[in-house]
């Protein structure tokens, strides 16, 4: 219990102090975070997903519980760019921790522009969303395919030095080629998964829950197929990966780092436990501690499968 | 930096009608704190005795939620001598029921109190109107109103006699109350609404405001006659939560933008649940 | 609850007492069952998937819990078509429901000759497992493509005049393009999901928990993801759908029927309560009555999305 | 038809020493099925009180188990008259931890008695050699094995003297035992094998028979040594289960095909967990 525990990780170019970040879309833009945590002890924050225009998302109800889970279906609600970087993103830059932007559009065009602008930022990474699941148009439809994941980092990459983090959707027949489209593309890291399409039904009024009729399923229901995609994507390419689904504790970080996530992102857990959002990286040292880990990132890929 | 998870011990639990329990929570700090219409997002999953866990469930447990999300419930009542508090809510699915099976002494997780609550009023007469467990958030909100001086009139909407609760509490905290049942056999045959405008027509203490709780329907008849006689009127509405504290975007609720006037999306849980009800955009 | 409720249902040409099948895998041949549950009360029962040769199945350990499921790699471990049809198949056409026999192969020719055979039995139908995860060749391979899908039900069409069901993987981009493919080469219905392709990871060994390190995950945690693929299925071809994944209730399989399944499996609760196989069915019942519903083929693809 | 699935009531619960919980509950009909060797499914979802429901968990919460999995449990005793079962065991995780906090009065879901057991021989002294939590089901093998007139020996192996459980019930129903410790300070400094070794070298009445469960080196061990000495052997073996009743597969054991010789998988939960110890593909 004495050793102290190096909790540093790096992806790719960028140093973060512990591998827990967290997640787009769980954290909004971390006003009402910094409220009730010290955002300065997460390896990242993750922003909201942010749209060119302001966007007002879907019709509710935007959730459904699930078993070990939720569906979620907000569809991007987001104040749009400009407001964003006036009032947001500085905001976030103050709090002590590396800032990634979550980016989403409907058009490759969308992307380049989102890229272009937030280049000139002083954000830590650019994440590219091309895996919400809950918009009619773009995002998912790039993410689903090998070809459309690289027409689009493609489209992207020449105009931002930023680390570039490509988000892959699980709704894919392989995950291993979608993130060796991204690698191919010149992205930093690939990011996974980002939520499994679902739908909840009422049976009693014959209606699906979610009046978008289907949502982006997270939480422990999907850590299997999280962890099983992460290790895909991990032996598929050399860009590192940042792992996530369903994380609850630090032990379950653990999980992902070992199957060769480079750094993970919470997102559900903090909707119910708030401090869960540090409270994974503190299990996660206490963890190294108990099993004779002194470097975390000594755990990246450290899996020996059978 | 606040304070957001708070674990309180089970004072007393039961039933106070069919499927409507009570829980009476020892939660000082959130005794102390609460304002009318807040409410808490409580964890069904049961926790563990303290000896095994001093923070709640044990963090290699915490996969194992079930069910997996907290619950919006409001605060119905607190006793800040006692430092107590009291949720009372429909047992209607799986994590309400887990909730009524909670006993004196066990444990209880909640995020609260949160929300942006009832405004109380600096003098005349308040009138609180309640459909179903509509009415539970009003109570405490009377309590405080009479404690500031204020006039306090209740009108209480349920199904029937037999599915009418906490009317004694209610009597407590007002001046006057208006118990209405649609099957009649109460103070007024009919709903909540109906009752509110018999009371307004039959003119009380002013300046009148009012307080609302329900179904929308009925909300929204409260509000249709507060606009057409120029009394404030605000309403707690009720949408689908995840985290309760503004994080998530899933609590959508329409809402017309003051400035403007074109209906945008505000968050219940944080820009509400209460709302000036006439800015809300009733569908 | 009184009037009683019509529970039978077709799927295609095969009528069912009820809507409720034992899911391949979760049920043997039906005999340790046979000691503990009145199989006749079962719509049909699906045999654990088949093989021509013997199989051993993978090395333990084969299970591990996740939230709200499990992954399983058994590995098709089963007596060799020859057993079967000499111990197995008279002993489940014997019990008084329907008999579906789950098959996999390793070649298009195995299957072809699994469908030969069976043709001269007196099972009902027959279900292709295109969807095993857990052996590492054929079944998955052919299941998570169109073309895949294509070629296999072409192959055995021919070859037997049984209903033919074609289980189909979640693990795919587009269950309704698999579906399709199904429907074009003249299958009989489609049944899905199969178990999605999931693992679980010890941090302390730093080894995966499943000997064949990844499994099939099941039970309540999928029930979402199911859903939504039933209900894309559904609306993607003409033929019935069987729907299943993560039913634990009478309302469960509501849910599956609304989305348009014409009958539902229900395994991994039958696991955990042995119970399940049966109580699924008059659990349906009992929400039929209370809802005003006399026949409970009217729920088939029912749903009203918003 | 047989019935799998019972609902008992804990009758007392508590820890006999650190990490190692016991529940007595009243389950007559398990009670009088039992035989020696055989396990439980339990459910470790906490069941609702009575009240709540007959069966066991409401169908509309079946979704809500968690964990989701029973744990396969020994019954390490039996009373016939009383009517009650014990199951004792390591809390090593969610389940146990959750069967850990069942209080008297709790009902408690279980499949079984399950499995296949030891058998009993028709005479001579059975010695039953256990090591760590392995000691369990030895308990009720011994006595059953009194009461049908055979001489009893234990031979059980723990980690340390703190880490030693049951000593009493063991002697209760042994003619004679040899309680080893890896750390020394019991009868015997070692292992459980080892003590077994040289109870045997110092002669038993006989014919011997040895019945035997714990960590597998240990049960190798045992079994090596019953087999140079023509003593007949039976061991216990645990694998990861989701049925427990034979239908899944999961729970593949390698043993050695009776006719061929060659290496199969039987099922763990019908065809065992007890082996003949020859047969036993020991890796
Ligand atoms: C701000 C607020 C305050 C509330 N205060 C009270 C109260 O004091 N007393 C009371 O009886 N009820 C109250 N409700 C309603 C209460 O939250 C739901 O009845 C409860 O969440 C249902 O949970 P369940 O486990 O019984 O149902 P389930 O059907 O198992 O719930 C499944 C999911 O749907 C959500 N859900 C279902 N019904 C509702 C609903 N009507 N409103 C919001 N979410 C719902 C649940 O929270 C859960 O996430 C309040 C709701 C809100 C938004
Ligand atoms: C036939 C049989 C009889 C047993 N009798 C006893 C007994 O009397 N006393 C006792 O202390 N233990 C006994 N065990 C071991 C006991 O089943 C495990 O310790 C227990 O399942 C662990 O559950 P958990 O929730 O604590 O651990 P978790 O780590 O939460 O379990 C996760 C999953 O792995 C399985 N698992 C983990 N460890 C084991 C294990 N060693 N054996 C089988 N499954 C495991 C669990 O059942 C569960 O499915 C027995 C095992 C078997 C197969
Ligand atoms: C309410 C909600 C909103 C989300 N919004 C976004 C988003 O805007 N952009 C994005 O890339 N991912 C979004 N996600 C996905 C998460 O970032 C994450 O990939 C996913 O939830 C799986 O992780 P978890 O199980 O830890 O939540 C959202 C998830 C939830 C639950
Ligand atoms: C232990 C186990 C073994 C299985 N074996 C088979 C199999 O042999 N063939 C097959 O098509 N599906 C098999 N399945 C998949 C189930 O039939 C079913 O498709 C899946 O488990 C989803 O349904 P459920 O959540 O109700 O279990 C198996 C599932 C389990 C849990
Ligand atoms: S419930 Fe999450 S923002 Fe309101
Ligand atoms: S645990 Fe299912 S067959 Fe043994």
């Amino acid at each position: 219990m004495s050793a102290p525990v190096d909790l540093s990780v790096r992806v790719g170019t960028l140093s973060l102090k512990n591998p827990v970040i967290a997640a787009s879309g769980t954290t909004g833009f971390g006003r009402e975070m910094a409220d009730v945590l010290d955002l300065s002890r997460l390896g990242a924050i993750c922003s909201k997903g942010v749209t060119l225009e302001p966007r007002r998302g879907n019709l509710p109800p935007r959730v459904a519980e699930t078993a070990s889970g939720m569906l979620n279906a907000v569809g991007l609600q987001n104040p749009g760019l400009d407001r964003f970087l006036e009032e947001d993103l500085p905001f976030l830059l103050g709090r002590g921790t590396a800032v990634v932007v979550n980016v989403a559009g409907n058009t490759a065009e969308d992307y380049q522009e989102l890229c272009r602008r937030l280049d000139a930022t002083g954000c830590d990474a650019i994440e590219l969303n091309l895996s919400c699941p809950n918009v009619k148009e773009g995002c998912m439809a790039f993410g689903s395919t090998p070809a459309g994941v690289r027409a689009l980092v493609r489209a992207v990459r020449p105009l931002t030095r930023k680390p570039l983090w490509v988000k892959l959707t699980p709704n894919t027949g392989s995950v291993a080629e979608t993130a060796r489209a991204a690698e191919a593309e010149g992205a930093d890291a690939v990011s996974l998964v980002n939520t499994l399409l679902g739908m909840a039904v009422d049976a009693r009024t014959r209606r699906p829950v979610l009046r978008n009729n289907t949502g982006g399923l997270s939480g422990p229901a999907i850590k299997p197929v999280a962890l099983r995609m992460v290790h895909e994507a991990f032996q598929a390419v050399g860009i590192p990966v940042v792992g996530m689904g369903g994380i609850m504790t630090g032990e379950d970080a653990a999980e992902f780092l070992l199957c060769g996530a480079s750094a993970v992102q919470v997102g559900t857990a903090g909707l119910v436990r708030p401090s869960a959002f540090v409270s994974v990286a503190d299990e996660l040292a206490d963890f190294a501690r108990e099993t004779g880990c002194s470097r975390i990132a000594d755990l990246v890929g450290a899996l020996r499968p059978w | 930096m606040r304070t957001l998870e708070r674990i309180g011990t089970v004072v007393s639990s039961g039933f106070i009608a069919p499927e409507q329990a009570r829980l009476v929570v020892h939660a000082p700090d959130a005794a102390a704190e609460v304002r009318p219409g807040q409410f808490a997002m409580l964890d069904c999953t049961p926790l563990p005795a303290s000896s095994d866990a001093a923070g709640g469930i044990l963090p290699k447990d915490a996969a194992q939620r079930a069910p997996f999300l907290r619950r919006p419930i409001s605060f119905c009542d607190a006793d800040r001598v006692a430092g107590t508090v009291t949720f009372v809510f429909r047992t209607s699915g799986t994590g309400t029921r887990a909730l009524s099976r909670l006993r004196a002494g066990d444990r209880l997780s909640f995020l609260g109190p949160l929300g942006h609550g009832f405004a109380l009023p600096e003098t005349g007469t308040l009138v609180a109107v309640g459909g179903g467990i509509g009415v539970y958030p009003l109570l405490l909100l009377l309590r405080d109103a009479r404690a500031k001086g204020l006039g306090t009139v209740a009108a209480c909407g349920y199904r029937s006699p037999a599915l009418a609760f906490l009317l004694d509490d209610f009597r407590d905290v007002s001046d006057a109350t208006c118990f209405a049942s649609d099957t009649g056999g109460l103070d007024f045959a009919g709903h909540a609404a109906d009752a509110f405008a018999d009371l307004l027509s039959r003119g009380l203490p002013g300046p009148v405001s009012v307080a609302t709780c329900g179904p929308a329907p009925m909300m929204r008849a409260v509000a249709a006659r507060c606009a057409s006689s120029g009394i404030p009127c605000q309403a707690s509405l009720e949408e689908r939560m995840a985290c309760g504290t503004g994080i998530c975007l899933v609590c959508a609720c329409k809402v017309k933008a003051a400035a403007s006037g074109e209906a945008e999306y505000k968050r219940c849980c944080t820009e509400g649940p209460v709302f000036d009800a006439q800015e809300v955009a009733w569908e």
